[in-house]
């Protein structure tokens, strides 16, 4: 058992982890949080694929690494467009989780299109 | 054997901030534990044998994650009562917790059956490395091999700007992002803001410049970048800019413009679209990374921001 | 000559482990926020010092060992900054709800 | 000299530890600053360990990205709970 | 996998292969464009865009026509598992069209408050309707073209961070709450895919399509591998038990972008479910899975129906029937089994093709209704078919399509679907499918007949330019209408690059 292993089984824990965070926890910025520790499960999943593919010299395959820097930063601007609209969400309406039952259903918007 | 201590160290804490930062009520103890739980990753991806994420992850997660999320936890922590009559009871706890475990236990199963001769591309990228005349094999595949993804995920960064900034009131467009500039006077976070940003552009260059031949590259290099310049403006030595000002569209668009020109040009000097031509490689990629530097630097730290917040004249 | 060095490294990285654990036992111990953030700034990065400085001979090139002591300079640079700034936001939040 | 750096590295993992246990514990926000500055120092201990080993060489530039931003969580916090204080961080 | 195999399956058709990735190319230069240009120019980039943009898509179509072949094209020369292809077949081309298509109706339909008067300063809602919308095209585009399980995992956080904006583009009460929500499903749809497909890297070390047809076996890291790629397209695709952020999405968003939302965003991530069940992984359309999916597909078609008959407002109406229409695509997994996979492939097409036309006039007619009564609730638009002969007569034929009436496309898409029921004798589908129309006619004729009451008080004003956009509505109702008429050129282009049945892709 040596210790990619046991970053596998980490990886594996986290996601867990990330999806029970999203399941359970009410306030927004708890969900996104959650997402983050997701998506940083997922990209040690292809840490330890990786690692398992060191050949030719190298520490390990290349391939999986560029797939985890720009999915880290895709994760980043994620969040950071979910962070904004939780802030403005809490700036307009005071709300900082997502209203219980249908009520939220549809904007009523009496809309004037102005064609 | 000698890295049964570190690497089982790493994993524990990694374990028990995740766990910290999902359980715990405190919204304040949770997210300051996300921001350490990122710095241990960076640690973990060097064990991993991964230097480039390693840095990416260090330099976005302790940078401006950190900085994003910190001031979002301030705004929202006075909210914690009101959403905690939102949490689903317990049976729904105990349910979803059954299903992340019954996941996390199959995930788990998965990685340890993989197959044992683990299919790599390690020697398929080694071999056609020297084409690219660059010596970092992970630049290689991002640059090179598989350039199409790195400028699609360029492209993605000015439409999540863009879409942050549709977020702000209309009487506000054109307005400058963040706080209202107070006037600086000395203290440790103005005497921070001044002595550390010139040595982080510097780091920021120096790791993007080497990125074509050791770990680092564009990412690295704009996050650091991104990182200072977000200093700078907390402390209030410099002000964001209006987001109608031609000079920042100038700098959001030019990494993904450069690469759209590069890729196009391709048809003429070399084989194809997104192809380099033959010998000629490394100072187009380098002139790609330049460019997308700056342009990451750029939006990233107005994505941590957020939208227009005041006039221009403020 | 190397079996020096490696002497030297092992001497040193052992009393950087030393003071360590003598700030992570000082933060077991002291009761305020104020004190313990002496132990975690003074005894931390003196002991990131020892390290340095101790690991520096075994690096390959010459750059990189600089890099270690720029790596020092800059933790001991930001570190006093930050400590200074927690201890002002402990005392602002220790005035408003003491 | 290798196992030993490595080994030194585990123990500076260990410690850190420790303290984060001791700061989780407490209930201010101030503690809670203390852990990200911690792991600063400690991180940047370990991968300086690592990067005195005959491979992981390019472990410094971590060290050295670590160090610069160490601080910049704290900044974030003190800015963003100064501006609802309202007063100046350092009168 | 020896060489000579891999030589042969990723040379194909490399002739024009450069045009795939223009498709992609030129909305992409008009979005950045616009940034640097300012959101007043953001029309006329817009139409400078459209040109060129309908002429890629003319040619990668007449091309695969020819041929009769799928199209290549090893991006940058590096031949998978290394690098990047692109392959269009016919599939991808006939997507390629109606999103060309659809996005020059939406050009032209947007109202004038996207466009800045001569002069004036650049506003929010023009900057971000118009790089939003060159950034739909870019990404579906991509999605139709893409073979590479990471570069799609990109696109599909494209359309993500291009349709979300278009949500609270208006800034309504309550549009913001729906993207956020919208965004959390988008995410946990991407995450999962992604997890997905590093399972897959991980057991065979290519993220190519073309490749992995050749070598995935149906074992367990393929299995879950699949299984987490599916739910989290699931997720993104609104299919019954993840549909709640759809409505409120969809009914807030300016018709415009609505009409854009449910007609194409909602199908790029099901483009993505039919490459995976049947280019990558062909043997599984017959599984038990496969009856999971077709069941949540048919809960789908009844709840979307139900619901959409108890709404009180049209765009919620036109929201809910999308639920349930993204519950028929979902039924052509179990009926594509033994004899029926080509029938119910081509059923499955027909029916996306036509549903995006008809929903897309659709939503704008109900977007020219609410901008003329100044609300769209359905009790008070009596009279529309008086005021507004032309949207009105749209909004019929569009709902004949969605209903299943013979001469329009959703009639052939559904006869094609039945016989494949009938092909594979699985009776229950069929049941559904007929079911799923009838519950449609109901919810139809509720709007309809409201429309055909006699208004008490004409409406006095239609604002300026409806008469244009109302004949707008028309042609893209009847363009929906003439594949009903003329079914045989999409059903040929849908043969062309399929496997036949289990051996690998051509």
């Amino acid at each position: 058992m040596n210790t990619t292993e046991w970053f596998g089984i980490a990886a594996a824990l986290l996601i867990g982890l990330g999806l029970y965070g999203i399941l359970t926890q009410p306030m927004l910025l708890r969900k996104i949080v959650s997402f983050n520790v997701l998506g940083s499960g997922v990209f040690l999943m292809f840490g330890v694929i990786a690692r398992r593919g060191a050949a030719a010299g190298l520490t390990g395959d290349p391939v999986p690494h560029a797939f985890v820097i720009t999915g880290i930063v895709v994760a980043f601007s994620a969040s950071a467009l979910a962070v904004t609209m939780a802030l403005k969400l809490h700036e307009d309406t005071g709300e900082s989780a997502f209203p219980e039952g249908e009520d939220a259903t549809a904007p009523d918007n009496p809309d004037e299109d102005k064609a | 054997m000698s890295d049964v201590v570190l690497h089982g160290g790493l994993i524990l804490l990694i374990l028990s901030l995740a766990v910290m930062t999902v359980v715990t009520r405190d919204t304040f103890a949770a997210i300051t534990a996300f921001v350490v739980y990122g710095m241990l990753l960076g640690l973990a991806w060097v064990a991993l044998g991964s230097i480039d994420v390693a840095l990416t992850e260090a330099a976005l997660g302790s940078g401006i994650t950190g900085a994003l999320l910190l001031r979002a936890a301030v705004c929202l922590r006075d909210k914690e009562a009101a959403a905690e009559v939102r949490r689903p009871g317990r049976a729904a706890h105990r349910v979803s917790g059954l299903v992340c475990a019954a996941i996390a236990a199959g995930l788990a199963a998965m990685v340890l059956m993989l197959p044992d001769p683990a299919p790599s591309l390690a020697p398929a990228v080694m071999e056609s490395l020297p084409a690219t005349q660059v010596k970092n094999p992970v630049t290689g595949v991002l640059l090179a091999f598989r350039a199409w993804d790195t400028f699609l995920e360029t492209v993605v960064l000015v439409l999540a700007l863009v879409a942050v900034w549709g977020m702000t009131p209309d009487a506000l467009w054109g307005g400058r992002p963040g706080e209202l500039r107070q006037h600086a006077h000395d203290g440790p976070l103005v005497f921070l803001a001044r002595v550390l940003p010139p040595v982080g552009v510097m780091l920021g260059i120096y790791l993007f410049w080497i990125g074509a031949d050791e770990p680092g590259g564009k990412f690295q290099g704009g996050t650091i970048l991104a990182a200072m310049w977000m200093l700078t403006l907390l402390a209030g030595l410099t002000d964001a800019p209006p987001v109608s000002r031609r000079w920042l569209r100038a700098a959001m668009v030019a990494g993904p413009a450069t690469f759209l020109l590069a890729g196009l040009s391709g048809v003429v000097f070399a084989s194809g679209l997104f192809a380099y031509p033959p010998g000629f490689a490394k100072p187009v990629i380098l002139l790609i990374e330049a460019a997308s530097t700056v342009s990451i630097g750029v939006t990233l730290c107005l994505l941590a921001i957020g939208p227009p917040s005041r006039p221009a004249n403020r | 000559m190397s079996l020096a060095l490696d002497i030297f490294t092992v001497v040193m990285v052992v009393a950087g482990l030393f003071f360590f654990y003598a700030g992570s036992i000082g933060m077991l111990r002291f009761p305020t926020v104020e004190s313990r953030l002496h132990a975690l700034t003074k005894a931390d990065n003196l002991s990131v010092g020892f390290i340095a400085l101790g690991v520096m001979p075994q690096m390959a090139e010459a750059t990189d060992a600089l890099k270690l002591l720029l790596a020092w300079a800059l933790i001991l640079f930001s570190s006093a900054a930050a400590s200074q700034l927690i201890a002002i936001a402990a005392r602002r939040n220790r005035r408003r709800d003491p | 000299m290798d196992s030993f750096l490595r080994i030194a590295a585990g123990l500076v993992m260990i410690a850190v530890g420790m303290g984060l246990a001791r700061i989780f514990r407490g209930s201010q926000d101030a503690d809670r600053m203390m852990a990200v500055q911690l792991l600063g120092t400690g991180g940047i201990a370990v991968l300086m360990l690592l990067a005195g080993s005959k491979t992981g060489a390019a472990a410094i530039d971590v060290a050295v990205t670590l160090a610069l931003l160490a601080a910049f969580a704290t900044v974030a916090f003190v800015k963003s709970s100064q501006t609802r204080g309202g007063k100046e961080p350092e009168e | 996998m020896n060489p000579v195999k891999l030589a042969s399956l990723t040379t194909g058709q490399h002739g024009g292969g450069g045009l795939l990735v223009l498709c992609v190319l030129v909305p992409v230069a008009a979005l950045l464009a616009i940034v640097l240009a300012g959101g007043r120019h953001g029309r006329a980039v817009t139409l400078a865009a459209l040109p060129p943009g309908l002429l890629v898509a003319g040619l990668i179509a007449t091309q695969v026509w020819k041929t009769g072949q799928a199209m290549v094209e090893r991006v940058g020369g590096w031949a998978p598992p290394l690098g990047l292809m692109l392959r269009a077949d016919g599939l991808s081309v006939l997507m390629l069209a109606t999103t060309a298509i659809l996005v020059a109706a939406v050009a032209f339909y947007a109202p004038r408050s996207f466009r800045v008067a001569a002069g004036g300063a650049e506003t929010r809602a023009s900057l971000v309707f118009w790089v939003m919308l060159m950034a739909i095209w870019a990404s579906m585009n991509l999605v139709f073209v893409s073979s590479d399980l990471f570069n799609l995992y990109v696109a599909l956080e494209l359309i993500a961070f291009a349709a979300i904006p278009m949500v609270y583009l208006e800034g309504k009460k309550g549009t913001l709450l729906a993207g956020l929500r919208y965004l959390l499903y988008a995410l946990m749809g991407s995450v999962l895919y992604l997890l997905g497909a590093a399972l897959l890297y991980g057991r065979h070390g290519t993220m190519d399509i073309t490749l992995l047809s050749g070598m995935a076996g149906m074992d367990w890291a393929v299995c879950l591998g699949v299984g987490l790629m599916t739910a989290g397209l699931m997720a993104k695709t609104a299919l019954f038990p993840l549909h709640l952020w759809l409505p409120p999405a969809h009914a807030g968003a300016t018709p415009a972008a609505s009409a854009l939302l449910s007609a194409l965003v909602v199908k790029g991530s099901f483009f993505l479910v039919l490459r995976i069940w049947f280019d990558l992984l062909p043997p599984l359309t017959g599984t038990p899975g496969a009856q999971l999916v077709g069941a949540l597909g048919a809960a789908a078609v009844l709840v979307g129906g139900v619901m959409a008959i108890r709404q009180d407002r049209l765009k919620l109406l036109i929201a809910y029937s999308t639920v349930a229409q993204i519950g028929y695509l979902f039924l052509i997994f179990p009926l594509a089994k033994g004899p029926a996979v080509a029938t119910a492939l081509s059923g499955g097409m027909f029916l996306a093709i036509s549903h995006a036309f008809a929903k897309a006039s659709m939503f704008m007619t109900a977007g020219l209704i609410a901008g003329a009564y100044g609300h769209d609730r359905i009790a008070g638009l009596r009279g529309v078919m008086r005021s507004m002969p032309v949207a009105g007569c749209a909004f019929l034929i569009a709902a004949f399509s969605l209903i299943g009436v013979p001469p329009t496309g959703g009639f052939a898409a559904k006869w094609r679907l039945i016989s494949a029921a009938v092909e594979s004798s699985q009776w229950g589908w069929a049941a559904v499918i007929l079911c799923g129309g009838l519950l449609a006619g109901a919810y139809m004729f509720r709007a309809v007949s409201v429309f055909l009451t006699e208004a008490e008080t004409p409406v006095a004003d239609k604002p300026a330019g409806t008469r244009f956009r109302e004949w707008l509505v028309l042609a893209l109702a009847c363009v929906s209408l003439w594949i009903g008429l003329f079914p045989e050129i999409p059903a040929r282009l849908i043969e062309i690059g399929r496997p036949a049945n289990g051996e690998v892709l051509p």
